[in-house]
């Protein structure tokens, strides 16, 4: 039922805004559905804490700790995500860069956004789940594009066709574990159900399952933004507009590292060696060197997050392809953390680059003259993000970073030299960006500063404490995440 | 704290005050005397310091009340120097209130002091006496530590009365290690009290000067302080290197007759040791201060082989 | 040989058939004109739907003349179609100018295909499908076009061949398992329509921007 | 003792004055503006709580160890604190040196001064509030958590004068090292958890790790809480980071946050590895020493008054360090006595550089104030308009030189001595070179004393540089107050070491496995003798006793033999008439000697003005080498790594897909 509601309400919401989302208020519209969303989610959440993991209709669906709580965060951070549009999208309207269909446009799909990522967390099949993957690029796409300018046209084509071809990838892993599943499972077994493979996964073909696998990675991967598949986040990220930046980073990597894991037990189970955790790992440490790299270069303040976002996956990438409760337990707790700071960041980032005019990062100057809270958010949201304590992500950092230091000390030495030059990038940016002389003005539409600094109060509270179901649903998933 | 010591303990104050100005006066002598000159009575510089207490101070208008506290202080570092070193007797009821490496800490406690009223008023030459001076000072300190240091292995202490009972009351040892440090000793002695090579005690040429540099601005009774804690300083630096490497006569009760005993033993080596030093700044030409450094080096060097001759020679296997 | 004659008749023609897919793949590779690759495409299509009419009528799946019904429709008939008119709407005839030159690409491509066969070699002989010596051709498919998608500058190519792509996916599906599950299928098949629309959404915005279809405009992003 | 064992639960005391320092800082926020509010009220209660700190650390001092686990945290690691004898000793500091410093803030903010003045307490409290937590704390989490919560507000708190760019680049590069060094940190943790996934203290210090592992934890916890602390090759933020900061920020990072680090790094080096290996100590002992010589000299050439103490902090961190490699040296070697006398050192230097360093910067603080004046070109004769500051200033200035009989000196004697045995370790070589070391020390303190009457004598001494000196008016009651606290702390400590040393006992006992208190002749409660009388002694009381003697007669009998007649006139200045202040030394002049001996350790440009300039002109910048052989090069390379990168990003799609081509036929190959 609330599952259902789950499901139902952004599909319904995408088809209302279509027709209504250029209206004054739209904006409300869409932020009525998002609420309504995050309470059927918190519903559904609810129903998990008190009766267990759930499996629907038929099996095709199920709610088990590894996604229930990407569930309530993609729910939470859609609706958070729709309050910040809200102005946001406002002023972009009054200040003409956007028409009045392409306010349709957004709004429409950025339910439908929602209900592909509700859709690819829940599902059982994991068919389904490539279905709704691509389903989520096809809805962001055209996002990207929205402001049809040169730029963000060519940032929308290279998403569309490297995300294409990508999940193309997917696709075949995922055929290829169909048929190391058929023989087992016969085709009317489910034998693309994960619950039904991660059952038998013993008895999968191990050969077809690591070559499966390295099309799953190849193809799930390229959305993560795993390095050399990233090429097209920075660009994705700069072009769009800033609530989808938000999104994008802080939910669509998260539920493609999601699909990935849901491969790698599997995997796991069949192989019984760390071949897909070394893949992984060495995915990671790629990611993370090279996007910490790329950072200082940056001179789009979107763009240098985006690639931020591409470090931050490297660590996850890096922490489950580690496994172990203690990895696996703060890959989780850096998912729920980065996608919470990484939003927060992009709302301030949003309203900041609304008030100067400019994305190039020289010349915002002053924010803490020119509005003390978007200033304190971006200069907090930042130093969270760089693993500042006692913000959540340094929590999780300090677990995979010690962890590493014991199993993997090799990978230690980049992973020390990538954080430093990350922070040596991103700081040194913002910090110029926040203190000094202002350069910003006055906006018609006071910026919602709310989502900030809630997402910042939640990231510090889980770098000091977690609650303890939540800490009991990463337990388990860690667990059988291996 | 029985009080025959603590009357030894002021016996040798005193006598420190007084035979502090006649070592000044008897270096003099002998300094005239080795140059050919007629030398001025071994009292004279009684005669100047009871002059100098009866002029009156002449203050410059922005000397401040540090400017005037200086003479006392350095009078008393000076006075407290005196009455820990053992001369007459290493029963002294003060003497564990500092031992050899305090007793660096004074004479820089000292120093400090007169650095620092040297930049009192504010003129071109105080500046530079100060900083020349605190130049000498850290170049000094090492290669003196160096010295205690061996001295101090010998004895296994940094206590002045036990290093000295430790060399003159046991068997006699011929120890390599002390000639190596005593030399390095004479050397940083020089460098201290302001005596050629490294500064000139008796010129007030710009270039050159250094202790007479940053006392430019005193005058009366002050400077009468200073000159008095400068020949105690000396008398102190004597001392110490007859403490440290001829110590024969320094008894350790505090008996008349031991004191009676100490006395000429006391008077025959300073006489000697001044001798010396007329000898040493007769001989030798005052060096540009850049030199200083080449000149305590070496000191350091030498007090450093010292050390090192005493681990390899000196110390049972 | 002892192994082919023991194939039947019908496993015999769909290897013939895969054969041709791959011919047409190595056609499109090389293929400068953009109305004859938009024809190939076609013929690729039709290849695969009737190779997948074959293997139902001989295993008796049937949800597989279903998912020859969608090929047929989508990629031999509306596709096409939709190319076609593009083409002439935009007004872009002209011949497709290869980044690499093309025999270099056509070596690169064999390279590829015995990569492909020898990938395919130990999973093929899981599948416990009459089809299964082509899953290496369906996976030759697969990287002939991303080869192709590598080697173009103009955006239709591109875009037909992630359609090809998409072919060889299918193809892959077919020959390994008799198709997806229904479900999937349709998925997928929505995805792909959707794709193609979002593409053609993109053509004309493209061409507004830049007065071509040119990819070699959209080069702007990058890190200076 | 007795006196003080009214609080039953120390732990939970101290606990509860961090948090009330927090709420402190939190009540700044309702009147963000408001300095007299916020001066006059909050921070005099921070500066009572520090006060109270100190005095529950006193009690916890001797008593036995405390330990809590709060129900916040990870959910298997929840925050565990702990008071055991060596976080008394760190809280003692933090708490006595804190009160000074808080009381002293308390009168130092004006309106309209950068970050406002609510926030500013917030973060200083939150500053104090961390520290005191990062000694407390008794797990690798809850220990990073405090410790850059210490780092972030002091960064705060640094840049709060964000408007200058200088300012910024030094809050810039201090939190970057800072970080750097959070890293490595938590690096040894990793190790010295040993897979357990346990990160309590009480588990890692039951941990056997083999050599190798034992090595890299011990050198990656020097790397991290040596960049904290300012060790040689990574204190480089040091000298940009404590000027920037406001005075009384400045005071409380150069006195008691640097020594959070040397807590750390006693706390895991000692505490948690048990510091079992001699040629960890001389590693230890050659960072510090370097670091020593290489602050003291820097120092002597700055002419930015507040970058020269900042120099002159790295130099005594790097005393301090000298000490513990000592300690580590000894332990090494199974001399315990003498570990514990080279240990006591180092922990006698970190008050004694903690009072006096917080003493000297809270006076360059009064000094900014009154002249707005940093450059010590630009001031001169401030004795005269600010003779409070001054006359406390010279007492902070005789104790940093290390003389007698303050507090400064008494460390230093103690390190010495501990020198002084060096020639009994058991192993060629390190007998012979250990000594030489000692040397080093003593020519870092005499630098000490040349540094120190450069600062005083430049800055108080003399006459005025500038006009507008002679408006500089005298510090305030409150700061008056905060000077003469730490002042006297400066006296006590130097007057009374016997029995400060006995209350720091159980600190080196812990660390060290054995105090001084035994062998420390207890024959007269005024003198020092740590081993024995007759080996050495030092008493500081009677040294005062006499030269006070010594000085009362001396003054009383001039005026009683002579007369006290004196007259004013101009300076004699060898008979020159037209002395001006410009004619003073400078302290570009004053530092030419040593520019000159210790040439090669500076990157010096000078600008001579040629005979014919109408305008002549003396420049002279002294740089650091290691800024152009060390952090330049990481900086190039780290570029070098961005340019390395750069083409993989460059714009044509055709080249992406290629990328994933190829990774995906890798990693198929690699499967085969």
């Amino acid at each position: 039922m609330e599952l259902a509601a789950l499901l139902a309400i952004p599909l319904l919401g995408c088809a209302v805004l279509a027709l209504l989302g250029h209206r004054r208020g739209a904006p409300e519209i869409n932020g009525a559905f998002s609420l309504a969303t995050l309470a059927a989610a918190a519903a559904l959440t609810v129903r998990v804490i008190e009766n267990g993991p759930l499996r629907l209709w038929q099996d095709q669906f199920f709610i088990d700790p590894l996604n229930v709580f990407l569930v309530a965060l993609t729910a939470f951070v859609g609706f958070t995500t729709s309050l910040f549009s809200r102005p946001y999208m406002r002023v972009e309207r009054e200040h003409g860069r956007l028409t009045a269909g392409s306010m349709r446009l957004y709004h429409s799909m950025f339910q439908m956004f929602m209900f592909t990522m509700l859709l690819a967390l829940t599902t059982n099949n994991m068919g389904i789940l490539w279905v709704a993957m691509e389903g989520a690029t096809l809805a962001t796409v055209l996002l990207v594009s929205l402001y049809r300018t040169a730029a963000s046209l060519e940032a929308a084509w290279k998403y569309f066709i490297l995300c294409g071809v990508g999940i193309a990838q997917a696709l075949f892993g995922t055929i290829l574990l169909y048929l190391a599943a058929e023989p087992v499972l016969g085709r009317e077994g489910g034998a693309l159900l994960w619950t039904q493979l991660d059952a038998i996964k013993g008895s999968l073909e191990p050969t077809v399952l690591s070559l499966a696998f390295v099309f799953l990675l190849v193809g799930y991967g390229t959305k993560v933004g795993l390095v050399p598949l990233h090429n097209w986040l920075p660009d994705a990220h700069a072009e769009g507009p800033t609530p989808i930046s938000a999104v994008l980073s802080g939910l669509l990597l998260n539920v493609a590292i999601y699909a990935v894991v849901r491969c790698k037990v599997l995997v796991d189970g069949s192989l019984h060696t760390h071949f897909a955790g070394n893949l992984m790992m060495g995915f990671g440490l790629l990611s993370v060197g090279v996007a910490a790299f790329f950072l200082s270069r940056q001179r789009d303040i979107k763009r240098m997050f985006a690639y931020s976002s591409i470090e931050h996956m490297g660590i996850i990438t890096f922490a489950f392809g580690m496994g172990g409760p203690m990895a696996s337990f703060a890959g989780l707790l850096h998912m729920t953390v980065h996608s919470l700071t990484k939003s927060a960041i992009f709302f301030t980032v949003g309203h900041a680059v609304q008030k100067t005019g400019t994305q190039i990062m020289d010349d915002i100057r002053g924010l803490l003259g020119a509005n003390p809270t978007i200033g304190w958010g971006l200069m907090l949201g930042s130093l969270a993000i760089l693993g500042m304590p006692p913000f959540g992500v340094f929590a999780s950092e300090f677990l995979i970073l010690t962890t590493a230091m014991h199993e993997h000390p090799w990978a230690t030495p980049i992973l020390l030299v990538s954080l430093g030059v990350a922070f040596a990038a991103i700081f040194g940016k913002v910090q110029p960006m926040v203190f000094g002389e202002t350069t910003a003005r006055r906006l018609p539409h006071p910026p919602a500063i709310l989502p900030v600094f809630v997402h910042l109060a939640a990231v510090l509270m889980l770098g000091l404490w977690i609650p303890p179901y939540l800490a009991e649903w990463y337990r388990q998933a860690a667990k059988f995440i291996g | 704290m029985n009080p025959a010591a603590l009357t030894l303990q002021l016996l040798e104050l005193v006598m420190a005050l007084l035979l502090a100005p006649l070592l000044m006066g008897w270096v003099n002598q002998c300094r005239a005397w080795t140059q050919n000159r007629k030398a001025p009575p071994i009292t004279q510089p009684f005669r100047l310091l009871a002059k100098l207490f009866e002029k009156d101070v002449v203050l410059a208008y922005n000397a401040s009340s540090l400017f005037r506290f200086v003479p006392y202080m350095l009078f008393a570092c000076m006075a407290l120097v005196c009455v820990i070193v053992p001369v007459l007797s290493t029963d002294l009821p003060f003497s564990p209130a500092a031992d050899v490496i305090a007793l660096v800490g004074i004479f820089a406690l000292a120093r400090l002091f007169i650095a620092l009223a040297g930049m009192d008023v504010g003129t071109a030459f105080g500046g530079l006496g100060s900083r020349r001076e605190m130049l000498i000072g850290f170049l000094a300190e090492p290669a003196l530590l160096m010295v205690f240091f061996t001295a101090s292995l010998i004895s296994r202490s940094t206590a002045l009365p036990t290093i000295v009972e430790s060399l003159a009351h046991r068997e006699f040892v011929i120890y390599p290690s002390l000639a190596f440090a005593g030399v390095a000793f004479i050397l940083v002695s020089l460098a201290e009290n302001a005596r050629i090579p490294v500064d000139n005690p008796t010129t007030h040429l710009e270039l050159t000067m250094i202790h007479e540099a940053m006392i430019l601005e005193y005058s009366g009774r002050h400077l009468a302080l200073i000159e008095w804690a400068a020949a105690l300083k000396l008398y102190a630096y004597f001392s110490l290197g007859f403490g440290l490497f001829f110590p024969w006569g320094i008894p350790q009760g505090t008996g008349v007759g031991n004191v009676a005993m100490a006395l000429p033993a006391l008077l025959l080596k300073l006489a000697a040791g001044g001798f010396l030093l007329a000898l040493i700044e007769t001989l030798s030409a005052k060096m540009r201060v850049f030199r200083a450094p080449e000149f305590l080096g070496m000191a350091f060097l030498l007090a450093v082989i010292g050390m090192l001759v005493h681990m390899l020679l000196e110390v049972p296997a | 040989m002892s192994a082919l004659s023991a194939l039947p008749l019908s496993g015999q023609i769909i290897n013939l058939l895969a054969a041709v897919l791959l011919l047409i793949s190595f056609a499109m590779l090389v293929q400068r004109r953009i109305l004859s690759l938009i024809d190939l495409f076609a013929a690729q299509g039709a290849v695969l739907c009737l190779s997948t009419v074959l293997v139902a009528v001989t295993t008796g799946q049937r949800h597989l003349y279903f998912s020859a019904a969608i090929t047929l429709v989508l990629k031999v008939v509306l596709l096409p179609w939709i190319l076609h008119r593009l083409i002439r709407r935009l007004n872009v005839k002209w011949d497709v100018e290869g980044l690499i030159n093309i025999p270099t690409t056509m070596l690169v491509g064999i390279v590829v295909v015995v990569v492909a066969f020898n990938l395919a070699l130990p999973i093929s002989q899981l599948a416990g499908t009459l089809t299964r010596p082509t899953l290496g051709i369906a996976l030759a498919t697969v990287l002939l076009a991303f080869l192709m998608m590598i080697t173009r500058s103009k955006a239709v190519p591109q875009v037909i061949g992630f359609l090809s792509m998409e072919n060889g996916l299918f193809f892959a599906a077919t020959s390994a398992t008799y198709g997806m599950p229904m479900v999937v299928e349709m998925g997928i098949a929505l995805d792909v329509l959707i794709g193609m629309i979002i593409f053609g959404v993109f053509f004309f915005q493209i061409r507004t921007q830049f007065d071509s279809l040119d990819i070699s405009h959209l080069e702007q992003l990058k890190e200076k | 003792m007795s006196l003080l064992s009214f609080t039953p639960n120390p732990l939970a005391w101290a606990v509860s004055i961090a948090l009330a320092w927090g709420a402190v800082g939190l009540a700044g926020l309702a009147a963000p503006r408001n300095v007299g509010y916020v001066g006059r009220v909050l921070f005099p209660i921070g500066a009572v709580l520090a006060v109270g700190l100190a005095v529950v650390a006193l009690s916890a001092l001797g008593g036995a160890p405390q330990s809590v686990v709060l129900p916040i945290g990870l959910p298997q690691l929840p925050f565990h604190l702990r008071i055991d004898a060596l976080s008394a000793f760190f809280l003692l500091l933090i708490g006595a040196v804190g009160a000074g410093i808080s009381i002293y803030a308390a009168g130092y903010f004006r309106p309209g001064e950068g970050t406002p003045a609510g926030l500013q307490c917030l973060l200083y409290h939150v500053f104090l509030a961390s520290m005191a937590l990062v000694v407390m704390a008794d797990d690798g989490y809850s220990f990073m958590v405090a410790w850059e919560t210490m780092a972030l507000s002091s960064f705060f708190l640094v840049t709060s004068d964000h408007r200058h760019a200088e300012v910024r680049r030094a809050g810039y590069l201090y939190l970057l090292v800072a970080h750097v060094g959070a890293i490595a940190i938590l690096l040894a943790f990793g190790i010295l958890q040993n897979g357990t996934g346990d990160y309590a203290f009480a588990n890692m210090r039951a941990q056997h790790h083999g050599g190798a592992w034992a090595a890299a934890a011990f050198f990656l916890a020097l790397f991290g809480f040596g960049a904290k602390a300012g060790l040689l090759p990574l204190h480089i933020w040091l000298p940009e980071a404590h000027p920037a900061a406001p005075s009384p920020v400045s005071a409380m990072m150069s006195g008691v946050m640097l020594k959070t680090a040397v807590y750390g790094f006693l706390r895991v080096a000692f505490d948690l590895l048990h510091a079992t290996v001699w040629w960890w100590g001389v590693v230890v002992l050659a960072f510090g020493l370097s670091t020593a010589l290489y602050g003291v000299i820097f120092s002597a050439v700055q002419s930015d008054m507040k970058r020269l103490l900042a120099y002159s902090s790295i130099e005594n961190i790097g005393i301090l360090f000298v000490g513990i490699g000592l300690a580590i040296v000894f332990h090494g070697f199974d001399m315990k006595v003498l570990a514990a006398l080279a240990m006591t050192a180092a922990l006698y230097h970190c008050l004694s550089h903690a009072s006096f360093k917080s003493l000297l910067f809270l006076c360059t603080g009064a000094v900014l104030h009154a002249t707005h004046e940093r450059s010590l070109g630009k001031l001169g004769g401030l004795i005269h308009r600010m003779p409070w500051v001054a006359w406390l200033a010279l007492i902070g200035v005789i104790a940093s030189a290390g003389l007698p009989p303050l507090n400064g000196f008494v460390s230093e004697w103690l390190l010495l001595q501990s020198f002084l045995f060096t020639p009994q370790l058991p192993h060629g070589y390190i007998h012979m070179f250990m000594p030489l070391a000692a040397a080093g020390v003593v020519l870092t303190a005499a630098l000490a004393g040349y540094v120190m009457v450069k600062f005083f004598g430049v800055i108080f001494l003399g006459q005025p540089r500038e006009e507008k000196l002679d408006e500089a008016r005298d510090a305030g009651t409150l700061e008056r107050i905060g000077l003469v606290w730490l002042a006297s702390l400066c006296v006590t400590l130097g007057l009374f070491p016997v029995q400060v040393i006995g209350m720091i006992d159980s600190a080196t006992t812990l660390l060290v496995g054995r105090g001084l208190g035994k062998a420390l002749d207890t024959r007269a409660w005024w003198l020092l003798a740590p081993i024995s009388a007759d080996r050495a002694s030092y008493s500081p009381a009677l040294f005062l006793i006499v030269i006070a003697i010594a000085l009362a007669l001396g003054f009383l009998g001039v005026r009683a033999f002579y007369h006290h007649r004196t007259r004013q006139g101009p300076p004699w200045g060898c008979g020159f008439p037209l002395l001006n202040p410009r004619m003073q030394d400078t302290a570009e002049g004053f530092g030419q000697p040593i520019r000159e001996i210790f040439q090669p350790f500076f990157r010096m440009r000078r600008e001579l003005p040629s005979p014919f300039d109408a305008q002549p002109r003396y420049r002279v910048t002294v740089e650091d080498h290691l800024w152009y052989w060390l952090y330049l090069p990481i900086a190039k390379a780290a570029e070098f790594g961005t340019r390395l990168v750069t083409p993989l990003q460059q714009g044509r799609i055709g080249i992406y897909l290629l990328y994933s081509f190829c990774t995906l036929l890798l990693l198929l190959m690699f499967v085969r």
